[in-house]
């Protein structure tokens, strides 16, 4: 392994991460918000069997083991990637593995809101949409960031598995090499480079909650 | 895709490609044993030393610009169709669906060196119950079995079957005792399932410990917490040896797996032959 | 007009229910500033809460201009909501957002153009006295100038209805008087209807036109402020109007049992002729005023004032036979409650 | 003794510093009533949290009994903040407690075992008027019964030093009044020190010995209550204790030009003899009482009347000269502001 | 599989997740709690490189890939529980992963809570460890019963791994079945099974949350 092995191998973890995790919120975000807000008291009410669907959807996908949901998306992952093989094919099965994750975590996020702001919003004739844009998220920031930070660590350590498919990345070459094929050097080089890369996204993941609360008075 | 001797015909109609995806599966040695048999077919060249932990780093001369794509060994039926080729184990090929004798493009030989074995620690070799399972892994029953459900994929290799029972044991001892033996799901654990019945008529319980694994096995043997395994070929136990320095012993060779190449988006060899 | 018909709320809980509010029928004039006042626990705010459909009703209705709240489509309700601003008792500011921010977000709802929000939003910052806090968060602000952030909020959008839940609550006198000049004046040019929640006597003296006393859930007394303040009728309301309320009782357990303090309620009578000093003048009885809270409308006298007698028995009748014989006066003795 | 000695206290913000507290020097006698008031964001909240160092003074020191309290070990503050509990201006209770285990939350920490907390607990609601609130969640309270169960909470370690942080600002005259009746028991009974901080005059005058004026964070007066309250010597401190204060301003406001209005303080005059009464009967001068707070405290009389003067200029003249000829009375012409 | 395979599936995984879970708990609560309360501003300040040393053992644990992590956890492992493999030995690993995760959501959730009640308790006196067991733990209770829930559905999924070390469980059926062995059906029951027990753990949890949450006026 030379160097810019390593550096690509960086380059794949940190776009296959960053990209999973942003689609991963571009889905999750709205079905969590959907999860409170469709609520019997939420700000927008839904039929109780379109809450229980929803609900059964995201078990059934957190359910499913990794492996097998990888194979059960292949015909969307070539769908979209048009192949289901390598590193960008990965994408897809870690989007819809964490998807259902994020939206979980949104939900937690935003089950802590203070009533009382949402009843202000209302009381001021907001529109379900105004309040979740304006009102529950913007609120839970802080709450949302940090729980982004978790599952941004939680996706890059799903990435490793990415070999089984031929993808790349320093998961993958750590547990290949390091595991499969017994040379330990290259799996330390890689678990190295894989903590100080979470301990980047982690400590930009704290300072930028931490920053972004303004309910703190220090 | 198309048996071989059809793609033979069209090769001098079929234009080459200017680039070759062929999926093979990532450990190592399947890995290495593919692009054998991917360079013995005329994709590339290998390093002269590359040997049995060659990988894709290790092609030397590519002129016809092939991509190897590393898929975990069962995994790769599932991506043929996004791959010009791919190497497939036959046991996987079955599974899939695929028939290895119709659909392989190419295939190991029969000879290969890759004989799946039954392997122990050294110095168990002669244990009686190490030695009653040998006799089982090396019935007609297990031949027929192998026969009857692989078709070819799975190879039994044992040259004079037994009845099941190895007449030098003394099986009354055994009555009670229990054997184990670490394996992968498939063939490994099937095949040992009918050996278990074969075990139990005398007695002796076979314990089938199935990994998903490939390293587990050998380091369960070794440090005695497991009796036996069976999931692995010859080349890889010697370059597990070597690696690990461990102690692991062939007891006996049972079956081989050939490898085969099938077509993907193509159906046959001549875009690469030529 | 708010008209509020037998308007009940239960709340449920596990140990049994709370009554918060029992067959309420009000009704509320346009343009009207209109006070409820009440025991800590009357229902005040589940009333006034009730009044914008925050909380839903067990019973009864709330018509606003002849619409019923209660069966307006979710779509509809929010219309109307737009015109109906309120102020809370515990601000529900968002916290993540700086002051300047919070006011301009009713207008940010109602589509007002960043610009002109922000500018008005300055406008009502200086009209609440923190020009100086528009980018400070609510967190880094004192209650009082919590409340403040709050009240500029709800008048951002020029709203028809004012819906206040103790919003003087967290302020000084003097920050209190400004703000309700600057409702009253709101009051006065926009016509705006104005509910007034409150427990500071004071502040429904000087804003408000007609009062409702709640107690236990229950309208005890409603009507003029100035009738009510002059003539409790009911021991309730007695106990919230008594001139300088708590201050009023804590004077009279510390007189003497054979002191003669009584009530006089001035409900109209002639300012021109001062009773305590016309009582010495014309009649040579010394009274003192131990409390007062009198004003001179046009002309006439209302408010309420404590006198302590003079012990004499027979002075001290006569005394209370001469005001009691006043124009718009009554006489009342007190007891300590 | 609570000493306060050079405290300063300075938030960093973005956009520049806030200088909440400004060098302040004040000294609370063991066993007072000590009041704090002050305008909006004038750094009374910010002050009472330096006390017991919620908030680490920028500057200074607070002295507690002869320990400075920032010089303590966090084990030694902790020892010491048992002793000292505090009222929020927003209650702080615990969301997921009911009441009756928020008011068992000190003695918990404190170790006092579960029956006897429980039994405590009970009696401190039956106190504050909510023994029906035991099991109820603060968030099924109306806003005065929360700050109510904040009260329970802070007396049910019989601390040394009770915090008030506007205690009664969510209360009805009524309970605001047995509120500061339970408050003064207390401090009567077992002789704790009472911080209260209010914007409302009346709590002041019920139950302060002394009181300090803060004004954008510096102290502008401080002394007995009577004399502030008497004679305020500066602007701010008059703003804030004329009587009845906004109120009165509003009067102010409607007066007729040539009206002469003055403000009579009473500051131990005799109070066998009514002023309002007397002139009327030795000079024949009727004036009208506008509002008036007096008290009778061992037969001196203290408070502070608005009184409407003849609008004869002579007689007016002579009636102040006769007000002014009394011991212990100050006149002072008032004026709009 | 007969009928009994399957019963004995279900509970090696019920048992496997719901251990995996409580000891991720046992370790993670504090640690979790540790990260707040020893911030610069918490309840209990702890210096400032015990802190980093903290973020940087999640970080790690957190970045390991988990075949690897665990084959390093083996030691540990055969201490424990004697064996490195079957469906027990899985439990070390599980825990060895999901702690740190686990950690990490309670750092989140305890970071919601109002700061005003803290200072209350502070005000009263009261130390660290009470100011953490009586007021930041039970004030954060419902998100942390439903961060938990999210934890023990994670946790159920990495389980599907233990088949890595000879471990059972309906998860690994699936994998050895539908992946290894390409027969659907057995695969489909198994995770349908999977999609049960997962609808289950999350009915209850988000019952439990919203059942011990008395900050709802409703
Ligand atoms: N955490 C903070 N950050 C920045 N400024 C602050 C902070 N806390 C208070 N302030 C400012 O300090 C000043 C004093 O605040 P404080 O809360 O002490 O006022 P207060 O006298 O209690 O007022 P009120 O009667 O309105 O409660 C205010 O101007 C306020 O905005
Ligand atoms: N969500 C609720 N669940 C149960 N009881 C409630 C709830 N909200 C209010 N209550 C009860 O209803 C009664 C009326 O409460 P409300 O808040 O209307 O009082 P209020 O008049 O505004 O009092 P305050 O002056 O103290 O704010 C109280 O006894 C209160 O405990
Ligand atoms: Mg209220
Ligand atoms: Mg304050």
């Amino acid at each position: 392994m030379s160097f810019a092995d390593y550096g690509f191998a960086i380059w794949e973890t940190f776009y296959v991460t960053v990209l999973s995790t942003a689609f991963s919120l571009v889905l999750g975000l709205p079905l969590g918000v959907l999860l409170v807000a469709g609520d019997k008291d939420g700000v927008l009410p839904l039929p109780g069997w379109l809450m229980h669907i929803l609900n059964i959807i995201i078990n059934i996908l957190r359910s499913v083991p990794f492996l097998i949901l990888m194979i059960c998306v292949f015909p969307l992952t070539r769908a979209i990637v048009g192949t289901t093989v390598g590193t960008k094919a990965t994408i897809v099965p870690l989007v819809v593995a964490a998807f259902p994750f994020v939206a979980r975590l949104v939900e937690t996020s935003l089950r802590e809101l203070d009533e009382g702001v949402v009843e202000a919003a209302q009381s001021m004739g907001a529109t379900p949409f105004q309040i979740i844009t304006k009102v529950m998220i913007p609120e839970c920031l802080p709450g949302l960031i940090s729980s982004m930070t978790t599952a941004l660590t939680t996706i890059l350590g799903y990435s490793a598995m990415s070999g089984v498919i031929g993808g790349g990345g320093l998961g993958k070459i750590a547990l290949s090499y390091g595991y499969y094929r017994y040379q330990t050097n290259i799996m330390i080089v890689c678990v190295v480079l894989l903590v100080l890369m979470v301990q980047v996204f982690q400590t930009v993941g704290t300072f930028w909650a931490t920053r972004s609360d303004k309910r703190l008075r220090k | 895709a198309s048996s071989t001797a059809a793609s033979s015909e069209a090769a001098s109609a079929v234009a080459k490609l200017d680039k070759v995806k062929v999926a093979v599966p990532n450990d190592t040695t399947n890995e290495a044993r593919a692009l054998t048999l991917l360079e013995k077919n005329g994709f590339f060249k290998l390093k002269a030393d590359a040997g049995l932990t060659a990988t894709k780093n290790d092609i030397e001369e590519n002129p016809l610009n092939v991509t190897v794509d590393e898929v975990e060994a069962a995994q790769v039926p599932n991506v043929l169709q996004d791959e010009d080729y791919a190497v497939i184990n036959s046991n996987y090929a079955i599974s899939a669906g695929l028939d290895p004798m119709t659909d392989a493009l190419a295939m190991e030989d029969g000879s290969s060196a890759y004989v799946n074995v039954l392997v122990c620690k050294e110095g168990n070799e002669n244990e009686p119950k190490i030695k009653a399972l040998v006799a089982a892994l090396q019935s007609q029953q297990v031949k027929d079995f192998m026969d009857e459900n692989y078709k070819g994929a799975v190879v039994s290799v044992v040259e004079d079957p037994t009845d099941g029972y190895d007449p030098s044991i003394d099986y009354d001892a055994l009555n009670g005792e229990t054997v184990s033996c670490a394996a992968t799901p498939a063939p490994h654990c099937e095949v040992l399932e009918v050996c278990k019945d074969i075990l139990a008529a005398k007695g002796i319980t076979l314990d089938i410990q199935e990994y998903d694994d490939y390293v587990i096995p050998n380091t369960i043997v070794e440090d005695g917490q497991c009796d036996t395994n069976y999931f692995q070929h010859q080349p890889y136990l010697d370059n597990f040896n070597k690696e690990k320095g461990t102690h692991l012993v062939t007891v006996a060779g049972i079956h081989v797996e050939p490898m085969g190449i099938y077509g993907g988006k193509q159906d046959s060899l001549a875009p690469i032959v030529g | 007009m708010i008209e509020i018909k037998h308007l009940s709320k239960t709340f449920q809980m596990k140990d049994g229910a709370v009554n918060a509010l029992k067959d309420i029928d009000l009704t509320i004039p346009d343009g009207s500033i209109y006070g409820i006042i009440g025991m800590s626990g009357a229902g005040k705010s589940t009333l006034v809460r009730c009044i914008n459909l925050l909380e839903r009703p067990t019973e009864g209705s709330v018509v606003i201009d002849g619409t019923a709240m209660e069966t307006l489509s979710p779509a509809a309700l929010r219309e109307r909501r737009r015109d109906i601003t309120m102020i809370f008792q515990q601000f529900n500011l968002l916290m993540q957002r700086s002051c300047l921010k919070n006011i301009c977000f009713p207008m940010e709802l109602a589509g007002v153009k960043k610009a002109d929000a922000e500018k008005r939003a300055r406008e009502l910052l200086e009209m609440v006295g923190l020009p100086d806090k528009a980018n400070a968060y609510p967190a880094q602000l004192s209650g009082g100038q919590k409340q403040r952030i709050a009240i500029a909020r709800a008048l951002a959008t020029n709203p028809k209805v004012l819906l206040c839940d103790e919003a003087t609550s967290a302020l000084d006198p003097n920050t209190t008087h400004a703000i309700l000049t600057l409702i009253k004046d709101i009051n006065k040019k926009l016509g705006i209807t104005v509910v007034v929640i409150t427990h500071q006597m004071s502040v429904v003296e000087e804003i408000c036109d007609s009062v409702a006393i709640l107690d236990g859930g229950v309208v005890v007394e409603q009507g003029e402020v100035r009738e009510i303040f002059a003539n409790p009728k009911t021991a309730a309301a007695r106990r919230l109007v008594a001139p300088n309320g708590g201050s009023a009782a804590r004077d009279l357990s510390s007189f003497a049992p054979d002191d003669h303090v009584v009530r006089v309620t001035f409900n109209g009578s002639s300012a021109a002729k001062p009773l305590v000093a016309s009582l010495a003048a014309e009649k040579g009885i010394l009274v003192s005023v131990l409390s007062a809270d009198t004003r001179d409308l046009s002309g006439q006298c209302y408010g309420s004032m404590l006198l302590k007698l003079p012990r004499d028995t027979e002075q001290a009748k006569q005394a209370a036979a001469y005001m009691r014989s006043q124009n718009g006066v009554t006489v009342e003795e007190v007891t300590g409650e």
